[in-house]
């Protein structure tokens, strides 16, 4: 779907705006990105705009995603990083918006990196060496290997082998997926009445995680698990358990990968 | 037509016999003659093997130049190929490695920041691969390590150096960007609600 | 100029790659070619090294065909093969000869099913340095050689016997830990061996 944004150096489609962003035609320093972010949540209250599910769950999404990131670079001391001294003087949403774009860059290029890989993975080199009848008289090749380093490479040759991952999406859930994060606030979510979204993720370590507990969250309600109700301000969702007495069906939910 | 122990034959020779990578120095050493001559001549050589469809290529890598298969006709060479092909990394390595080759020197906290999630492991298992390693420290508490990519690095991927890696700016996303992020989320999450 | 995908580039490939003599009827069956066919080709190929006064030879020995290093140059050869440089064995190789001491005898095939690598080229060259040597065959389909290390080996590492190598439970838990330690106590041993 197409958002039309207005900023002070540009209007159109946030589409084309990314587009020109990225082939370098305009500069992200340049477009201060608040606007966006306004008609998202325009978007949001407006009553009348006849938006399927899909769409309406994309802006609450990408909403999530920043809004979540921005909180999280704003806590102090939550973040070990040094501070990012060429992001000061940015405004806190250009430097998320930046940030995705860059991430989205690095994982195109580890794409690549496949392909090379890959590539000179079609090339065999020579290994059959030396033939008979050459005087060699070769060096040591075990000079400076002790037994213990031996039983070093032991460990290493036995260990299991890692097992081809084939690539399906850039953003990686490292410790826990949206089905288990299901699971556990079926458990969880009945014994603590009503809270706000903010202080269900407190704790969290991570932005993924973060995304992943919200996704997890969408998931309950549309099962009808769990209503979501909306505060003042997006950032204040409620979270309520509706159904005490339903048991979750988990083989809904065990295919999901991350 | 050669002349009689052309340095052509000479090289040919000792790439025949490598086996591993040589550089040009060595074996300017070994045929006793000028490093940069060689160097000419070994690209000449590669030239010429591209040109004549051979079935062997020479390849410069970080570490040196070796004789290798031509990858056109990689299929039929497979049953007798003997190399120690690398494991697959996963997406979360390949990312790290991907934001590392391209910004090094860069310390864990500034991969940390960039990812959002603790790079520690996927940067100790990138290590112990012998992908990247330390370059340096930067200042600031603790002296955090600056990681670089090596040369089996460059090696495995079939490239002589760090200027040889795609140019990023090819790589910057086209249209899609935090809306396709969030997409490819949301999609997954939406199958099990149509499931459901 | 050759067609793409010729005869001849796919057998310079196969030829390139092995390690071991392949007969005309190895090289046909795996080209899905005639064997007369093929071995005209390779004898077209041999004639044309010479003619090109190549630094490699194609020679039809009894066990089958295999590029060498043509007889012009040997000299160059054994200078080259006996330069000074300071080797040492690669980790991948370090790790098959301490899975050969540990597991012995073992076969090539034991070895590429706990590696995930085939591992033809290292064994051969540990063969030829003379670390391991044959120890028997094992029943079963082609009777595969069984492996173990010689002597010599014993010699370099310091040991009386194989009984001597040290447990391999220190070495175990956790094994991340273990590799790191391994790894730091390979790379002090690799600064000594590079200092001495």
């Amino acid at each position: 779907m197409t958002f039309v944004v207005t900023t002070p150096s540009f209007s159109g489609p946030v589409e084309l705006l990314l587009h020109l962003i990225s082939s370098h035609e305009m500069d992200i320093l340049e477009v201060p990105l608040a606007p966006l972010i306004d008609e998202f949540v325009a978007v949001l209250r407006d009553e009348s705009a006849q938006m399927t599910v899909d769409q309406l769950s994309e802006f609450v999404l990408v909403a999530a995603i920043l809004l979540e990131m921005k909180s999280q670079r704003l806590l102090p001391g939550r973040d070990s990083a040094e501070p990012d001294e060429e992001f000061v003087g940015w405004e806190e949403r250009d430097v998320l918006f930046a940030r995705l774009l860059e991430l989205r860059t690095y994982a195109a290029l580890s794409d690549a990196l496949v392909s090379l890989f890959e590539r000179a993975n079609q090339s065999y080199p020579r290994l059959r060496g030396i033939d008979d009848g050459f005087e060699v008289t070769p060096p040591d090749l075990l000079a400076g290997v002790t037994p213990a380093l031996l039983a070093g490479a032991y460990v290493r040759g036995i260990e299991e082998k890692p097992v081809p991952v084939v690539r399906l999406n850039h953003v990686t859930v490292d410790a826990v997926t949206v089905a288990e994060t299901v699971v556990a606030l079926s458990q969880r979510l009945p014994t603590m009445g009503r809270l706000s979204f903010r202080a269900l993720i407190r704790g969290l370590e991570s932005r993924i995680e973060v995304i992943v507990h919200f996704l997890a969250l969408l998931e309950l309600c549309k099962l009808g698990l769990v209503d979501l109700g909306q505060g003042a301000t997006f950032g204040d969702v409620q979270i309520e358990w509706l159904d005490i007495t339903s048991s979750l069906d988990l083989g809904r939910v065990d295919s999901y990968e991350g | 037509m050669r002349a009689e122990y052309s340095l052509e034959q000479k090289l040919e020779a000792m790439l025949t016999v490598a086996i591993e990578p040589i550089t040009s120095e060595e074996l300017a050493d070994a045929v006793d003659d000028d490093a940069s001559f060689v160097l000419e001549t070994l690209r000449q050589l590669r030239a010429e093997y591209a040109r004549e469809r051979r079935g062997f290529q020479l390849a410069e890598l970080a570490s040196g130049w070796v004789m290798q298969t031509s990858p056109d006709v990689a299929p039929w060479v497979t049953k007798f190929a003997n190399r120690d092909v690398s494991h697959r990394l996963s997406s979360a390595a390949l990312e790290t490695l991907a934001i590392i080759a391209y910004r090094q020197p860069v310390s864990r906290a500034q991969i940390t920041a960039l990812r959002g999630v603790n790079v520690d492991g996927v940067v100790r298992l990138l290590e112990q691969r012998g992908y990247i390693e330390e370059k340096g420290r930067a200042s600031g508490p603790g002296l955090p390590i600056l990681y670089g990519t090596t040369e089996l690095f460059l090696d495995r991927m079939g490239l002589a150096s760090i200027a040889d890696l795609p140019p990023i700016e090819e790589f910057m996303p086209p249209v899609e960007t935090a809306n396709e992020i969030a997409e490819e989320l949301f999609e997954s999450a939406l199958e099990l609600a149509e499931d459901a």
